[in-house]
């Protein structure tokens, strides 16, 4: 329904962000209702987290003026727009991970008994009563770094709300929610906005603008394109609008014509970080010329599947066979060199040397091989030249190899991980989360990739938490639950809703 | 299905601390045994373990306030060696040792809100600030100093009543000089701060994750300049132990590379006081047990391998028992703003 | 458009990055030296007199000019063993240590052995030496590589070892006769010769930097190594041995400050004798972050910081100014050459892309 | 040379107005002026005077690592040198900060025509041996330096610091009631630290042949071993919790710390090492009985004089030792124990009484 008559809460006139060489934001113009959910836009680097930074007092505005419930305001820091009731879920979490729920929230509003003695005991049941007013569950002295995802995403919703904002932004909070996960933070959104909390949301996934959104406002290099109302639009025309080019969602892919077993895993038992068992007891098989996903909510085993095959972790017991050689016990340098490409789920921890240029990132699986080194020398010309090849396959943004990777968007750091991969003969591909935060326009494009390599009879592993992924790419569908495969479907038994439920863990 | 896991869970770490409990309780038994041998050479190597560990661990609080907020301090021995000299003159000058002290404490932190210039406006990289720092202070107090002065002496121990009589602990930690006492309260007391108040929170916040602190309305600057210059004032106060308490005169270069022992023991004592408390103490011990080794004159052992024992214990115990040190996330890196 | 332009354009580009790179150090020098000349005016010295004499010192004859480039050499070989690991993300505070033992070794090399001749002894007196410091370099890296042990404080340890170390050696086994504690003098033919007043192994230094240089940038050993210091789970990810690559690194660097200690022994004390390379390893550290830690960088550092070193005496002699004041002088242009920010906002010169450094990595 | 144009400077900045003067910098670096040039200050008179004419006698001396003003060997040589400089010779001094420098050091005094150069300390040696080969009209005065063989000009000034340690011990032995006397030494890298040691040990036995002796050597290297007085004071602490009552401290400013350390405990004695410390560390009065001192002062003095005079011996020149006076404790130190010490200093002399100390 339609809330812009309700009263303004926020409203940016004119708003512009300089950065040195970048104008990030170009006179932008937005109006926020009381109890509205006003939905963002845009490619990666479109200037989505910089206007919110504004918004939220973290950057100061180059030219423009914010008001908030009337009032022209100037916020120097956080500080200034938490006071207004402003409140701010960052597209990269904001929390501490070694410290507890219940710290995390108060820090910076901490409650104090004399003397600056933090009172704990009060803050962990502020942090209960506001997680079950809001049906959040979340408990106050778990630490951080030992939560899922989700639960840290509902952790960031208890620190703004433990600030009572009435107004909430949420820059790409469903990026790394699973569907379950996503749809109970939609839950809470509209729970929110019914006691008239008004929110921005963030996203790059469709579907969810149009099942949320009041309205939709569209970013494209820095510049507001457009505002739609969900009613009036499809995915395709966002799409559009988003890109500037019209652009294929579903994936296009002929029939899978599977051959020879490339992996063979039997009776794999994995332990994560923590020595708790986490694989137990996986079978599971991968044909040259198929895309077998793997779907389940996060936290289920796969990170440690997926590192016990690339060989970043070891094995407890059970057989790894690629090719017919058991690797089970080999290292990651004797895999790739069996032809394994490795997608990595984290590509700031794994897959990229931030501070590298982008060709010295793009030699990372290949540098100690001819023509890139003879023997212990490299060199340099080839490993540009092939730099400067994958660049422009691949299309990367800035097209220049000699720009650090630090310096690039989640989408095209992600467009280097893949180019590299894909860029040496391949009997096996494992991807892991391959398109997580990452635009429309790179998505299609990563697709399209990976039913390239199937086709050309590599045998793909896709691991996604990402629903619609796996249902769009795989050709076998593999539920994993509880550290166990619980079911495999052929592409064409898998609904959404029976999958969903697998990944629920119960049995269908 | 994890329950099943734990026990086989039970990692190094684990069984490192029962081990590390085992060696203490050999310790305490060897304590008392020779105390009950031996008194007083017992007393006599425990008071000194105590002394000689003080610089140390105020050198360790000082470094470990500071990385607690996201900097590195490399420069705790050129802020004890200049602190030591001003508070020297002081004391020639004025005579009062109190006065001296609070000199002493006052040249540590301007030299650590110089520290907290470099590395928190300047955004210098933090081990370079540091080494200024400690090359400054040298050349400084060389260049400056010149004998012929002479102090009105030095602080005295004082007997804390009847605590004082209690065998073996009264005179270990009841019969001390004030910079020692001050030490033992400040390693409570910054244990207390940076574990139980809102400041310490928002200190580990800072060093831990600086963006999280800022989104928070927490001044990250603010909090680094602070706890960096009150690092400095420790870091000052161990200087001025050295010239008021431990020696009453003062020397070039009289710390002796004493600051980056001092570091070491932080980081032996995983950046929590108590931990670098410990370790201060294990390696005063070593120390004060060499020297008592090379008066008993028992041993063949040529004394340059005797002199070792401080250092070779360190490590054996580093590597046996303490292992990795998790250091604050945020340590080293300058927080840019946008 | 023709070459001629072409040509043009390259040099006033080529001139565009001189200055660029070399601007900042420059002024850095300059600004720390009037500073010092206000601490020399307050100490009511002659700035004037103490800096011609300590030029006068360190470049006015040939001889003066060689001690210069002969304090310079140890100066960049402990220097480039700090800026080595600090490239593999470790800070190696234990250059003395490895460069005492290295200095010991050759020493033991060069008076143990007899009747070799000059080619064969020296080299192998440099090389053992040197091996000997990677030896010693390489404890800290395999503690860190198996049991997690911080190197900074098990190099701050093995420093102090090393000290006892080397001097019950000195002072026992491998004593010299008469009442001193060193040992013998080595061998004619192990000790490294000057040609004119020019130290050959000043040469070898040099040589040391370019190869290390080479190594880094241009092999993929220099590779691994960076990507450990850079990022050790995208090492792991791209199949490099992270303990091994810790362990080479510190191997390595040690190496370096070996040679470094080497070289002192058979080419300046021409034998072993405690407290004759006293600190050489520290001023490593400062060289290292001097030149940014980039191993050509370490040269002209070193040639900086060697020169103060050399001309003191004349400074103490001809203006009776002490030779501490270099200690400030050293401190001040430290300061001014990493803050860089000062610097660049009084000549407006623009920073590179990439150009800065974060030693502070190799402390996580 | 510079020094010329520096005198007006220091004259501004008499050390009694900055002493005077309240704020930090300016007060350090007006006494350091003042204090650093004491020795430009008299070399202004005669600095006109250029150093390889006949008419003006020069000397010059070059410190072991350290500074000159040590309270140690290099402070004593200096001092002696300005006897010389009393009878209108020229003097001055380097103070070496790097060992290497040593030969360039000499070389800056014999490349200016200085007529006597004086070298402190036996780790010059080596050096001041080539120089003296290359300068043979520069006489060299080699404190603490051994000759193996005879050069005409040069001299090694030695003392027999054993028979001062035996002193030493022997007073340290009869003063003890507690029946423990300790020695907080420097390294036995340095030979005259060896020395002091054997003879304060031997001298004590020979007094008292069940006495209890405790005695340390600095753990770290030369570069610490004698300017670590923290450790220096712990250590003697260390020794007097468990029963020492006399503390022998010889190494420099370590040596020091321990001496002041004592001077803070009641009943304990502590005596010096090299000068009478009485002078040097004023601090330490309340317990300082004596020093075992090496007069190096007079040494040098005589030597220069005898330079001047063309009486120059070369080879070795045994300089004396002895007991700096009591000062303070002259009554407390009893007539018996006097006597004895003047029994055991002839038996040292006449050879009658040995202290067993013999270098390798
Ligand atoms: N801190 C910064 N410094 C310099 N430039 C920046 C900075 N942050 C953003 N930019 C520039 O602003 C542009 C917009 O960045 P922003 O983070 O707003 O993109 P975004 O829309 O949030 O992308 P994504 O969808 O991936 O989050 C970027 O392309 C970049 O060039
Ligand atoms: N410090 C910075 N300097 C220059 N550009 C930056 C900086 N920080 C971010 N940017 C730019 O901001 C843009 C978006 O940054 P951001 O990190 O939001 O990318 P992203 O696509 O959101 O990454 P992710 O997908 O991992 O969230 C990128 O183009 C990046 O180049
Ligand atoms: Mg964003
Ligand atoms: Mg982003």
């Amino acid at each position: 329904m339609n809330k812009t008559n309700r009263p303004i809460v926020l409203e940016a006139k004119g708003l512009t962000k300089r950065f040195p060489g970048v104008l990030a934001n170009d006179n932008i113009n937005l109006k926020l209702h009381q109890g509205e959910i006003l939905a963002f836009l845009g490619e990666n680097g479109a200037g989505k987290s910089t206007l919110m930074n504004m918004l939220y007092g973290l950057y100061t505005p180059t030219e423009g003026e914010i008001w908030i419930k009337g009032e022209k305001v100037e916020m120097s820091n956080p500080g200034d727009a938490i006071d207004r009731g402003v409140g701010m879920v960052h597209q990269h979490f904001q929390l501490v991970p070694v410290m507890t729920v219940a710290e995390n929230v108060m820090l910076g509003s901490e409650i104090t008994s004399g003397g600056g003695r933090l009172n704990m005991r009060k803050a962990i049941q502020n942090v209960r009563d506001l997680s079950e007013q809001y049906g959040l569950a979340v408990d106050p002295t778990a630490v951080i770094e030992d939560l899922p995802v989700g639960t840290q995403q509902r952790v960031e919703i208890i620190k703004a709300l433990y600030r009572h904002a009435d107004i909430l932004i949420l820059d790409e909070p469903t990026a790394v929610l699973t569907p379950q996960e996503a749809n109970e933070l939609f839950r809470i959104m509209n729970d929110l906005t019914a006691q008239n909390v008004s929110i921005i949301f963030i996203t790059h996934k469709l579907k969810e603008v149009l099942s949320v959104a009041d309205r939709i406002g569209v970013l494209r290099s820095g510049q507001m394109v457009g505002t739609a109302m969900p009613e009036d639009s499809t995915e395709t025309s966002l799409a559009e609008l988003m890109v500037g080019r019209n652009v294929i969602l579903q994936v296009e892919k002929s029939p899978s014509k599977p051959k020879e077993p490339v992996l063979q895993i039997q009776n794999l038992h994995v332990r994560d970080d923590r020595g708790h068992a986490s694989v137990e007891g996986v079978d599971l098989e991968v044909r040259a010329g198929e895309i077998v996903g793997i779907a389940g909510v996060e936290g289920n085993g796969q990170r440690e599947l997926v590192e016990a095959l690339t060989g970043l972790r070891h094995a407890d017991s059970g057989k790894i066979i690629i090719d017919g050689r058991e690797i089970t016990h080999f290292n990651p340098r004797q895999i790739t060199e069996l032809g394994v490409a490795h997608i990595p789920e984290d590509r700031e921890k794994h897959g990229l040397v931030m501070p590298y240029t982008l060709s010295d990132n793009m030699v990372l699986n290949k540098y100690f091989k001819a023509p890139y080194a003879k023997g212990v020398i490299m060199h340099h010309d080839k490993i540009d030249q092939n730099g400067q090849v994958l660049v422009k396959e691949y299309d990367v943004r800035p097209p220049n190899i000699h720009a650090l990777a630090q310096n690039l968007s989640g989408g095209n750091k992600q467009k280097v991980i893949v180019a590299r991969e894909f860029s040496t003969p391949t009997k096996l591909l494992v991807a892991a989360q391959p398109t997580r935060g990452i635009d429309v326009g790179s998505i299609e494009f990563i697709h399209k990739q990976i039913v390239a390599q199937r086709d050309q009879n590599v045998a793909v592993l896709v691991v996604s938490a990402e629903l619609d992924e796996v249902l769009g790419l795989a050709d076998r569908i593999a539920v994993m639950f509880d550290g166990r495969i619980v079911k495999i479907l052929s592409a064409a038994e898998a609904t959404r809703e029976r999958v969903g439920l697998l990944m629920a863990g119960s049995e269908a | 299905m994890t329950t099943a896991a734990v026990p086989k869970a039970r990692s190094r770490g684990d069984y490192a601390k029962i081990i590390g409990l085992i060696f203490g309780v050999l310790v305490l038994i060897g304590i008392i045994y020779g105390y009950i041998t031996n008194p007083v050479t017992t007393t006599a190597v425990l008071a000194s373990t105590l002394r000689q560990s003080t610089p140390l661990v105020l050198g360790a609080l000082c470094g470990l306030i500071g990385e607690r907020s996201g900097v590195i301090n490399i420069g705790i021995e050129g802020q004890m060696l200049m602190a030591a000299f001003i508070a020297f003159l002081a004391n020639v000058y004025t005579g009062n040792l109190f006065v001296a002290v609070l000199a002493g404490f006052a040249t540590g932190a301007v030299l650590g809100a110089f520290l907290a210039f470099m590395s928190v406006t300047l955004k210098m990289d933090q081990i370079i600030g540091g080494t200024v720092i400690n090359i400054l202070a040298l050349g400084l107090t060389s260049f400056f100093y010149q004998t012929g002065l002479t102090t009105q002496g030095k602080m005295q121990p004082i007997p804390l009543g009847p605590l004082a009589d209690i065998p073996l602990i009264g005179p270990i930690f009841f019969d001390n000089p004030p910079i020692t006492y001050t030490t033992l309260i400040l390693v409570m007391l910054v244990h207390y701060v940076l574990f139980y108040t809102r400041w310490g929170l928002r200190t580990r916040a800072v060093g831990e994750h600086p963006s999280a602190a800022d989104t928070v309305g927490i001044n990250v600057f603010k909090i680094r300049y602070i706890n960096v210059i009150i690092g400095g004032g420790i870091a000052g106060l161990a200087g001025a132990y050295l010239t008021l308490e431990a020696v009453g005169s003062f020397e070039r270069a009289m710390t002796n590379g004493r600051g980056f022992v001092a570091l070491a023991v932080m980081i032996f004592g995983k950046y929590t006081p108590f931990g670098a408390w410990g370790a201060a103490l294990l390696f005063g011990f070593a120390t004060a047990l060499q020297t008592q080794l090379q008066f008993a004159g028992q041993l063949e052992i040529p004394h340059q391998f005797i002199g070792m024992l401080p250092y070779l214990l360190t490590i054996i115990v580093l590597a046996g028992f303490v292992g990795r040190t998790r250091v604050p996330s945020a340590v080293g890196k300058p927080y840019e703003k946008e | 458009m023709t070459t001629q332009t072409d040509s043009k354009a390259n040099i006033s580009q080529w001139l565009m990055v001189f200055w660029r790179s070399a601007a900042v150090p420059l002024v850095a020098v300059i600004l720390a030296l009037l500073v010092g000349a206000i601490i020399l005016l307050i100490s009511g010295a002659n700035p004037l007199a103490a800096y011609s004499a300590l030029a006068k010192g360190a470049f006015g004859t040939p001889i003066a000019f060689g001690r210069t480039l002969e304090k310079a050499t140890p100066l960049i070989l402990g220097g480039l063993a700090v800026a080595f690991a600090f490239k593999g993300g470790l800070f190696n505070i234990g250059g003395q240590g490895q460069l005492l033992v290295g200095a010991i070794v050759a020493a033991a090399v060069g008076f143990g052995i007899d009747g070799l001749p000059f080619i064969i002894h020296m080299p192998l007196a440099l090389l053992v030496g040197s091996l000997a410091g990677a030896v010693y370099g390489a404890i800290p890296g395999a503690l860190k590589a198996y049991t997690g042990a911080h190197e900074v404080i098990t190099t701050i340890m093995l420093n102090f070892i090393a000290i006892n170390l080397t001097d019950f050696m000195a002072n026992g086994p491998w004593k010299d006769e008469g009442i001193v504690a060193r040992t013998p003098a080595i061998a004619e033919a192990a000790a490294i010769p000057t040609w004119g007043n020019i130290p050959i192994g000043f040469f070898f230094a040099v040589v040391a930097a370019l190869a290390t240089w080479y190594l880094l940038y241009r092999t993929t050993i220099g590779y691994e190594i960076r990507t450990v210091g850079f990022n050790s789970n995208a090492a792991k990810y791209a199949g490099i041995g992270v303990s091994y690559t810790i362990i080479l690194t510190m191997a390595i660097s040690g190496f370096l400050a070996g040679m470094g200690g080497a070289i002192e022994t058979l080419g300046v004390v021409g034998r072993y004798q405690p407290g004759f390379n006293a600190g050489l390893g520290f001023d490593g550290i400062t060289i290292a972050l001097l030149a940014r830690t980039n191993p050509i960088g370490v040269i002209p550092a070193a040639l900086l910081v060697g020169a103060m070193q050399a001309g003191s005496s004349q400074m103490q002699f001809d203006a009776n100014v002490p030779f501490q004041i270099i200690d400030v002088i050293q401190a001040l242009i430290l300061f001014f050459v990493s803050a860089d920010m000062i610097v660049r906002w009084i000549i407006r010169v623009k920073p590179e892309e990439g150009e800065q450094v974060t030693l502070s990595t190799s402390w996580g | 040379g510079g020094a010329a144009e520096q005198a007006p400077a220091e004259e501004e900045a008499p050390a009694e107005e900055a002493a005077a003067e309240e704020e930090a910098p300016a007060e350090e670096a007006a006494e350091e002026a003042a204090a650093e040039e004491e020795a430009p200050a008299e070399e202004a008179s005669a600095d006109e005077g250029d150093c390889s004419s006949e008419e003006v006698f020069c000397v010059g001396l070059v410190t072991d690592v350290g500074e000159i003003d040590d309270k140690s060997f290099n402070q004593s040589a200096w001092e002696g040198v300005q006897i010389a400089s009393e009878a209108g010779a020229q003097v001055d001094y380097i103070e070496t900060g790097d060992a290497k420098d040593y030969t360039a050091n000499i070389e800056l005094f014999a490349q200016n025509g200085y007529d006597v150069i004086v070298t402190v300390g036996f780790a010059l040696g080596e050096a001041t041996a080539q120089a003296a080969a290359t300068y043979p009209d520069i006489d060299f005065i080699g404190v603490d330096q051994f000759q193996g063989e005879t050069i005409p000009n040069l001299t090694g000034l030695l003392f027999p610091e054993d028979q001062a340690g035996f002193m030493a011990g022997a007073l340290a032995a009869q003063l003890s009631e507690s029946g423990t006397i300790a020695a907080v030494l420097g390294t036995d890298l340095v030979p005259p630290v060896v020395a002091f040691k054997e003879g304060y040990e031997a001298g004590a036995l020979y007094m008292n042949p069940d006495i209890n002796l405790i005695s340390t050597y600095h753990p770290g290297g030369l570069d610490v071993a004698f300017t670590d007085p923290e450790w220096g004071a712990s250590t003697a602490k260390q020794a007097i919790d468990q029963g020492a009552d006399v503390v022998f401290g010889a190494g420099g400013k370590t040596g020091n710390g321990a001496l002041i350390e004592v001077a803070g405990n009641e009943g304990v004695f502590c005596i010096g090492v090299d000068s009478d410390q009485w002078e040097t560390v004023p601090e330490a009065h309340s317990c300082l009985v004596s020093s075992a001192m090496k007069l190096i002062t007079p040494g040098v003095g005589e030597l220069i004089g005898m330079s001047n005079a063309g009486e120059f011996p070369g080879g070795n020149f045994i300089g004396d030792v002895g007991l700096a006076p009591f000062h303070d404790f002259d009554s407390e130190v009893s007539d018996e124990i006097k006597s004895s010490l003047d029994e055991i200093n002839a038996g040292l002399m006449d050879g009658t009484i040995e202290t067993g100390y013999n270098p390798g």
